[in-house]
């Protein structure tokens, strides 16, 4: 089942207007730097897009934000974006802020076929308005609903032509959940090996999740804190 | 004398018990892992998805693909684990994570916090901390009493969004220890050379205060 | 001449297309594996926890570890891989998998499906049939036209508890193919020599018949 | 974070009458083999054992079944199992037989804090009796409740001081799930090896999860259907 693209372009392919997409990472770790550029080059607009952060100012989604080519944004934390901030203080954009463990549950629920699921985050507070309540074991709890993409954009470490996927340290976050929920998943890698190579016990995320895999042409890779100590 | 930061993270240090899994978040609650008493094995929980979060990496060391939840490189320590966001809360949300320290904006006598909105001004998003701190037994903020302009953050009630209802359960400031339970502020401790007049002075909710108030030992 | 269980499995590998995941159930389905059309590339997924799961192991070479979920001892394909149950049915559950053949004692006009219990006498459990059926969007069944008194399988409405409710989408049996809907079976093929009339006679449910029922081509 | 106890009879402390407990394993394959032989030596009684199979008649939970050690089970298929069908049949044993990707779910939820979500496995049988149903686009599903258990019973291949464990191959199944949702979750392994000798991005389930973890003493690892070809 070969899953291999070979390019960014083709990768995007069918990337239109007013569609809903999921991008893995969090802050700039594990961000699908590819496809981001390329739907900044593509101009593609009217965007919704799923991501626990927005990028910083000129990296990650920041690139989609200051061209205004998003709608919407579905994140957790969006601290470090001085444009996403204006934009959404100006109403510009519209921003629907959702606890981070309830955006990943929500994810892998979108993937998963759960529909919904009760979780005791946000109850009490903004985030519950208008959605259910119901009190399991004493304590309150609010229905939070599957999220699922038109596209999800994930990027991993390594994987195979069947789409099998291994992701490095914390950039695996969001990226293996966001791989469950997109109807068509597309993945960047650092490094494409053939079928077989990897061990079929240590995938983080089974080929059956990615419709089409490609490696990336260059990772920047930004740091957003060089935290260091001296030897 | 009031605390500075680092007398804060060093207060909340001594309140970790052996064998603690431990979430600090962005700002104070991070320095806490700098000051574990000795003979006290703590592992720290970082929401992005690390379990034996060791310290900063050497210069020259760091790597992008290894960072915190405050978004710095960081390190492993031996037996650390990696996970998916999802997994990450599920330790959280599962009560997996025995303590969760925190910074706020605003604490109510009622266990109430707010820190992540303010209305029309400042809006960074909840990140992990409506997670954290509906699904934590023990919850300890830390924070400055008051604010930059002087007034209390020590409420009655609070005025902005909530994060989280009924649930914290300590407060450490720059000038005192509190517990948090039966609708009011109980004070355990003072900052060294700060004197109860001066913590009811800066205490805007209700403060209970016992005939003896110790001061820290940092 | 009625099908034998593996004709049955020859027909409904006809039914693969190519780039499919596909579960296939425990005994006649199992086989279905066997006879995968050569161009078409189809992987198999086994809901205790492999996708690409190969044939039988040699001689010697099985491993206790590595079973499906017939509890059959089997090998990996060449980017196979390994996850837990609760991955394996969020790939079921989620509709990542194209295809669910499995075994029936029932089946009705309406698509219900009933293969797990009879009250009082069998209680073998649903497994993960009940998932299957409720999730997949393309559900084919598998079995013999009539039990072994030679009372239909294919009704107007199951008499046995439930496995799932309007899912069936087509039948294989050995006797005919039949697709479901409209509240009705549709013949679509009859068995080599198996006439129309010995068809109706072995359906109890309704059975729509087109002027011209072709014979399978195994 | 030494999580490491000297035998199985340690690792059981605590383990009484009347207590939940969860199992993992798929039929015979990855369920604590050890945990199991104790459990029958002990003779503790009337236990709800939640387990996807409930072992063959003389081997994994058959050994606690001929002893009529259960008072109940909960498990989606028990087909192997002779004495279980009679004793169920007869009303001796409780039996609350739920879809497998339910259960596998169930479990999950219980660990992650989850109390309940929506799936449309079993809707219109009898596993929907008395559960509410919604419907989420256009498709009714049903509300599951979360599991969880006072023990844990888990196999692992390899496992660390720190309880950090790798399962081999379909021997993982059920024990990463019900490995979350104990109590306390106590883990059998075939290799005990020091904390920093298992690559941290290549846990299953990290340690965190884990109560007390030992090196089980024999693992009979029996095969239940042995099916080969020929060279």
């Amino acid at each position: 089942m070969n899953k291999v693209v070979n390019s960014v372009e083709e990768a995007l392919e069918g990337v239109t207007d007013n569609m809903t997409l999921m991008l893995g990472g969090f802050g700039l770790c594990g961000i699908p730097e590819n496809c981001i550029s390329e739907l900044a080059r593509l101009g593609i607009k009217n965007l919704t897009c799923i991501s626990n952060n927005a990028g910083v100012d000129d990296f990650g989604l920041g690139l989609l934000l200051r061209t205004k080519q998003i709608k919407k944004m579905i994140s957790s934390y969006v601290g470090e974006n001085d444009e996403f901030e204006r934009q959404m203080l100006s109403g510009e954009l519209e921003v629907d802020l959702i606890p981070q463990g309830s955006l990943a549950e929500r994810c892998r629920a979108g993937g998963a076929g759960i529909p919904a699921f009760y979780t005791p985050a946000g109850y009490g507070t903004e985030v519950a308005e208008g959605k259910e309540v119901k009190v399991f074991n004493g304590k309150p709890h609010i229905l939070e609903t599957a999220l699922s993409a038109d596209f999800a954009f994930v990027k991993a470490w390594k994987g195979d032509t069947e789409g099998n996927l291994i992701f490095k340290a914390t950039a695996r976050n969001f990226n293996p959940l966001m791989a469950m929920a997109g109807k068509i998943t597309v993945v960047e890698v650092e490094e494409l090996v053939p079928a077989g190579e990897l061990d079929p016990n240590f995938i983080h995320t089974p080929g059956i999740f990615v419709q089409r895999i490609f490696k990336g042409e260059k990772f920047e890779k930004r740091i957003e804190q060089r935290t260091v100590r001296q030897k | 004398m009031a605390l500075d930061k680092i007398g804060i993270a060093k207060r909340i240090a001594q309140e970790l018990e052996n064998g603690w899994y431990v979430n600090l978040g962005i700002g104070i609650p991070t320095l806490v892992a700098n000051y574990v008493p000795k003979g006290i094995e703590v592992e720290f929980q970082s929401e992005n998805g690390i379990l034996g979060m060791g310290p900063f990496p050497f210069d020259g060391e760091e790597d992008a693909d290894l960072i915190n939840a405050g978004k710095q490189t960081v390190t492993l320590n031996p037996g650390a684990s990696i996970f998916d966001s999802a997994t990450s809360f599920a330790m959280i949300r599962g009560q997996h994570v025995q303590l969760t320290v925190l910074g706020a904006m605003e604490v109510a006598q009622n266990g109430d916090i707010a820190n992540w909105k303010i209305p029309g001004k400042m809006v960074k998003g909840m990140g992990g901390a409506m997670d954290l701190v509906a699904s934590a037994q023990n919850i300890i903020v830390a924070m400055m009493h008051t604010n930059k302009k002087g007034d209390s953050k020590i409420l009655s009630t609070c005025s902005l969004p909530l994060t989280g209802v009924n649930c914290v359960t300590k407060v450490v400031t720059n000038l005192a220890v509190m517990s948090v339970k039966d609708n009011a502020f109980h004070l355990i401790e003072r900052a060294p050379g700060v004197t109860v007049e001066e913590i009811k002075n800066a205490t805007a909710g209700k403060l209970i205060v016992p005939d003896v108030v110790p001061e820290m030992n940092i």
